[in-house]
């Protein structure tokens, strides 16, 4: 028999254009396991439907798995993703560099604890001793206004979710900067995964070959979506995008597949975590200063 | 036996030092007689009637009510009928559960109310929304009337009327009845006695017995009474 | 005044309206502010895929139950504490803390405790909406007239026939007003219900369509739930209103 | 009734609503439903920050601006709306379209037009609070006694004293009724509003703690707001009730 | 002169045919003197003056008032006084703006009211309240005065007081007055004629001019208008 597995998603989130790519080639029953979306129209929801036991996994990062599990709860974490914000500016902007960012009005999607603003605003610190979020006029905001509004131009710069990013970037915007290059610029090795898979250990270790099997056929749609350009037209409907923009978020997916093994990945996070903890504090981290035993699923010794 | 024994009322004023309305009031009333409760305005008559409603129960003293717990008909001193309710219905819903159902059309029409049975009593002239108060006060045969200036507001010949109205109700069963009225012949007309009250802090100046049979009580008789009590208490009328 | 010619101004007021939606939406960027006719294709695009007939019956089932709910439990307390003085000196803190509890935190709470199902959902909406009735009703009990409660006293009326004939007469316009400001805040409230936990509703549809900043799918969504309600008004409220009122004079 | 005895009803009210939370709280995982010591430490952590004062303060401001703004603006309609019958039913379908607005939509439309700075914030605020001011205040309006305003009509009272001596005096309990539901209303808008488009509040630090999912933090937020408000009752709401009611008899 | 031709006026009535209160009403009273009207309960007294006050815009027929648009001083059927305003603001509000700070003790004292200056009506015996209602209609010192009924609910001595008040106030300024009264005595001694009403749609049945001057009617010579009025007008006491 096929094991039950619930995933809360956003309705057109990008995670959904996976789980959608999965089931309709037919990878989760391949892998043993059978597919439920439950779609939620708020990343808090799916938060929200993991705590309340509705479904059993969701897509959320290290950092809040890491400080969850500070505080005594048990979910883990398999990455998915590294795809990560970045400040874009529109095409003509006379901003060039993370130095020309003094002084102006920025948006930034995500709230002021979010991972890729704390990075970028270390590597300001650190390369040109500027204090982003001191020296600017900075919008904290929902991502698709501060979109909008930065379409209209009242924010001369906005820092958004990659998706957000890409659908700007086909409507005449470029990249400024992006995490993923603070990142690296503060010591990670490589592309470190931004979002993942999140269950409970429990749950994982009551039902291995749904988790496994959940986990493999996630891997097998990966495979499809970066090879196949078909199954992205087939995804359109669902992507709410065609043309230029669909050719973006296509591209920009792509870039974000985790291409190295996990443990080199979890390393990074962890040199990362660190780094976090010291530019977000408590605050972001939890009480944990490092980041907590476990946050990476250990089940997934195998493979990558 | 209804018997009024207050020693004082006192209203606390909104800013202002607290008003004695009644001090020192004593009297009773016969169980079956009919007595009036004359006497200046403000002296405190509505308030011993609320006192004997227990609508007001912050006062030093005593009341006993006849038959203990008597089903009382009271005409207040305005109207004071549901608005939302039709005349009809504000009298049957003051009937106890098992007299609900009993026809009113013979007490409308002695009243003049009929064919405003369904009026609301915003549509009422002040003389019919008294009309249907007391309604609601005589279709409770009740075994108390207590009864503030009920015949205000009435021409000379339909008060008169309601008064013979209002004694075959008092007489029907055994029913004792107290009336403030400012009307002395009305008093002189109706009553077994008249209890006279003070300026304020009201209390009894008097009672005047009327010994004459209500029978044989002519418009001479009555003025005969008038004259004795004016007599008696001077500055009354 | 005819029982048409209510209908008739409010096609005329409608239009009105729609004519300034119209007139404004000319000169902005459609994007933002769509006009008219983008609206009404999303909503038929929506009424002919289904999904319009779906959600909004899921939120109007939500709405109806949650509004039963908060207006029976909050006006029973609320005239309780109206009328009696004691209790509301005991409870009044009560009132003020769960009237300014957020939204969000009972949802959140409600969803954690008791699952992300209907019943919570629904019990968080009430939750929030209930104190709202318990004010307004609690200052209509404490307006209430009390000649007429000395009356019902004297008459020794029942205590069904006070409350039936003698208080909630009394309390009709606290009603009207908790009913309607009730209806809209308890569908303001789904909506965020929707948001935090449920797969359908138009509170669903609206935030997955700002999420895209479909402006005309998300007023689409919300004009479908707004001609509910002006049906609601015109067929139920309004009549009920003149009925609730027939005893007043009429109007000048 | 002493002028202390009610704060000391209060404080009891006060103390039993904590010793239940204590009691619920101890066979609860502290995570989402943390008891009050955490709650407290919190509270303290963010006091002394400096973050509590910042935040409280800003989301009490446009708390405060967007009350005084929906209350005159809403209860001028409402009281037109209700005292002129004509003019009721041809803004009617217009006040049921406002009322059942999303507060969403209206937010983001108020920041999309008018730009994300306070103005439009406080303005989305109002416009979402004014429907249902309007709507209390109508029912309100509809009620008033005609025959004081004959009395007024008759002795030619100007339109300032018709309003301040008749018609307000009347619509007492439907203005504490609005203005309490009022200002739980607009601080749960403001908090929407603060989550999608302001960098300060305390809607912004619940949904910020939201996101990690701090319940002590997020409550510690919640109360502190409803501390203020149970402060706004007891020293300004209370007392003037107690003035304007006070030609109603004593409570007996 | 106070003119007054009503062919008709109907009330529509809730769930009901409409109410024909009056029709044919048309009588006048000329400029400075006083009127009663008299007539039985129902019968349109209430809506005749309210049609005169601008209150009914309804009916048939049209009216004129003395001097164009003179201030009135009105008392209605129920003393109608603002509950959450003092009695001294009650009489005050009512004052023209230029007469707002005139001294009121003197009035207050005559009618009874002094030391009830700062209460509410709530606190008022319904005999104050009238008085409170008559001190708002005398303080603004009208050119027509429309009463209905002022002077029940107060006992005999304090009524007897305010009548004479009421003359000196009429007296004081070329003033018209029009009174309504189920007391036909009391007509008797104020008026200059009686305009007695007939029964619901009320016309007028008669009117009746008393030339004995004022001053010289006694109780005797009341008490002989009063039977000239009754033998004229069959069934009116
Ligand atoms: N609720 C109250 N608060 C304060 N004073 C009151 C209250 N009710 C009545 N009074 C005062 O008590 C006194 C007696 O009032 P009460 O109504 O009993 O008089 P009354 O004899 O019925 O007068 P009337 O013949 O005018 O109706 C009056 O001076 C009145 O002002
Ligand atoms: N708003 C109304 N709607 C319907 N009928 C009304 C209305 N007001 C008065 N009436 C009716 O009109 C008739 C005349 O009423 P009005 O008040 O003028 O009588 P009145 O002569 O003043 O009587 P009373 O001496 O009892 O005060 C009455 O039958 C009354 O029921
Ligand atoms: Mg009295
Ligand atoms: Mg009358």
């Amino acid at each position: 028999a096929l094991e039950p597995v619930r995933v809360g998603v956003l309705k057109f989130g990008t995670v959904n254009w996976e789980l959608d790519a999965m089931k309709n080639a037919g990878f989760d029953h391949a892998a043993g396991v059978d597919v439920e979306i439950v779609p939620f129209a708020g990343e808090d929801a799916s938060n929200v439907a993991l705590q309340a036991g509705t479904v059993d996994v969701i897509v959320s990062d290290w950092l809040w798995v890491s400080r969850l599990r500070a505080d005594g709860a048990d979910f883990t974490f398999v990455p998915y993703s590294s795809s990560v914000g970045a400040i874009m500016v529109p095409q003509g902007s006379a901003l060039r560099t993370l130095a020309d960012l003094r002084g102006r009005k920025l948006g930034v999607a995500g709230g002021p604890l979010d991972k890729s603003w704390l990075l970028i605003q270390g590597l300001a610190r650190r390369d040109h001793g500027l204090d982003l979020a001191a020296e600017n006029d900075v919008v904290y905001g929902a991502a698709p206004l501060l979109a909008e509004k930065a379409r209209q131009g009242e924010l001369e710069a906005v820092l958004n979710f990659w998706h957000h990013n890409a659908r700007l970037e086909a409507n005449g915007f470029r990249t400024l900067v992006g995490a993923e290059d603070a990142a690296a610029a503060l010591g990670a090795s490589g592309p470190v995964s931004a979002l993942g898979y999140v269950f409970s250990e429990k749950w994982a270790q009551a039902r291995p070959l749904a988790a496994r099997g959940f986990v493999q056929a996630s891997r097998a749609t990966k495979a499809l979506l970066s090879s196949s350009d078909a199954e992205w037209e087939r995804l359109a409907p669902l992507v709410r995008a065609d043309g230029a923009e669909l050719l973006a978020l296509r591209d920009r997916y792509r870039d974000g597949i985790p291409a190295r093994p996990a443990a080199e990945d979890e390393a990074d996070a962890a040199r990362l975590h660190a780094v976090l903890a010291e530019l977000g504090g408590e605050k972001l981290v939890g009480r944990s200063p490092v980041m907590a035993p476990g946050t990476y699923w250990p089940g997934l010794a195998d493979g990558f | 036996m209804l018997e009024v024994d207050i020693a004082s009322k006192t209203y606390p004023a909104v800013g202002g030092p607290p008003l004695l309305a009644i001090e020192g009031l004593r009297f009773s009333v016969p169980d079956g007689t009919f007595a009036c409760l004359v006497g200046p305005s403000g002296c405190g008559k509505t308030t011993c009637l609320r006192i004997l409603l227990g609508l007001e129960r912050d006062f030093d003293g005593r009341t006993v009510l006849p038959g203990g717990n008597p089903r009382i008909g009271v005409a207040f001193q305005e109207p004071r009928l549901l608005p939302w309710r039709t005349v009809e219905e504000n009298v049957r819903l003051a009937l106890p559960k098992a007299m609900r159902a009993r026809p009113l059309h013979d007490l409308f029409a002695r009243l003049g109310l009929d064919g405003f049975e369904n009026f609301y009593p915003g549509a009422l002239s002040l003389g019919l929304a008294r009309r249907a108060a007391l309604a609601r006060a005589f279709a409770v045969e009740p075994g108390l009337l207590l009864l503030d200036e009920p015949f205000v507001s009435l021409d000379e010949a339909t008060a008169q009327d309601l008064r013979a109205l209002l004694l075959d109700v008092w007489q029907a069963r055994p029913t004792t009845a107290l009336m403030v009225t400012h009307n002395l012949r009305e008093a002189a007309q109706l009553a077994d006695r008249i209890i006279v009250l003070s300026q304020r802090p009201g209390q009894v100046r008097g009672e005047h017995l009327i010994a004459v049979d209500r029978t044989r009580r002519t418009p001479e008789a009555v003025n005969a009474i008038c004259a004795e009590v004016s007599a008696r208490f001077p500055g009354l009328l | 005044m005819t029982r048409g010619l209510p209908l008739l101004w409010s096609v005329v007021s409608l239009l009105g309206l729609l004519g300034l939606w119209w007139v404004l939406a000319l000169g902005a960027d459609p994007r933002v502010f769509p006009a008219p006719p983008a609206v009404l294709e999303a909503l038929l695009r929506e009424a002919a895929s289904g999904d319009l007939a779906r959600h909004l019956g899921a939120t109007l089932a939500r709405v109806a139950a949650a509004f039963v709910l908060a207006l029976t439990i909050g006006s029973a307390i609320g005239i309780a504490l109206g009328m009696n003085h004691g209790l509301d000196r005991l409870f009044d803190p009560w009132v003020v803390l769960f009237l300014n509890l957020p939204a969000l935190v009972v949802i959140v709470l409600a969803y954690v405790w008791f699952g992300l199902n209907e019943v919570a959902a629904i019990g968080a909406v009430a939750v929030n909406k209930i104190p709202n009735v318990v004010v307004t009703l609690r200052e209509g009990a404490r307006a209430l007239d009390r000649s007429y409660a000395e009356l019902a006293r004297v008459y020794r009326f029942s205590f069904a026939s006070r409350m039936r004939d003698v208080v909630l007469p009394q309390l009709q316009p606290f009603f009207a007003a908790a009913s309607r400001s009730g209806i809209a805040l308890i569908w303001k409230i789904v909506l965020v219900v929707e948001l935090l936990g449920r797969s359908n509703g138009v509170g669903f549809q609206i935030h997955l369509h700002f999420q895209l900043f479909d402006v005309a799918t998300i007023l689409a969504y919300a004009l479908a739930f707004v001609a509910v309600m002006l049906l609601v008004e015109t067929l139920l409220l309004r009549p009920y209103d003149r009925y609730a009122t027939r005893w007043r004079a009429p109007h000048a």
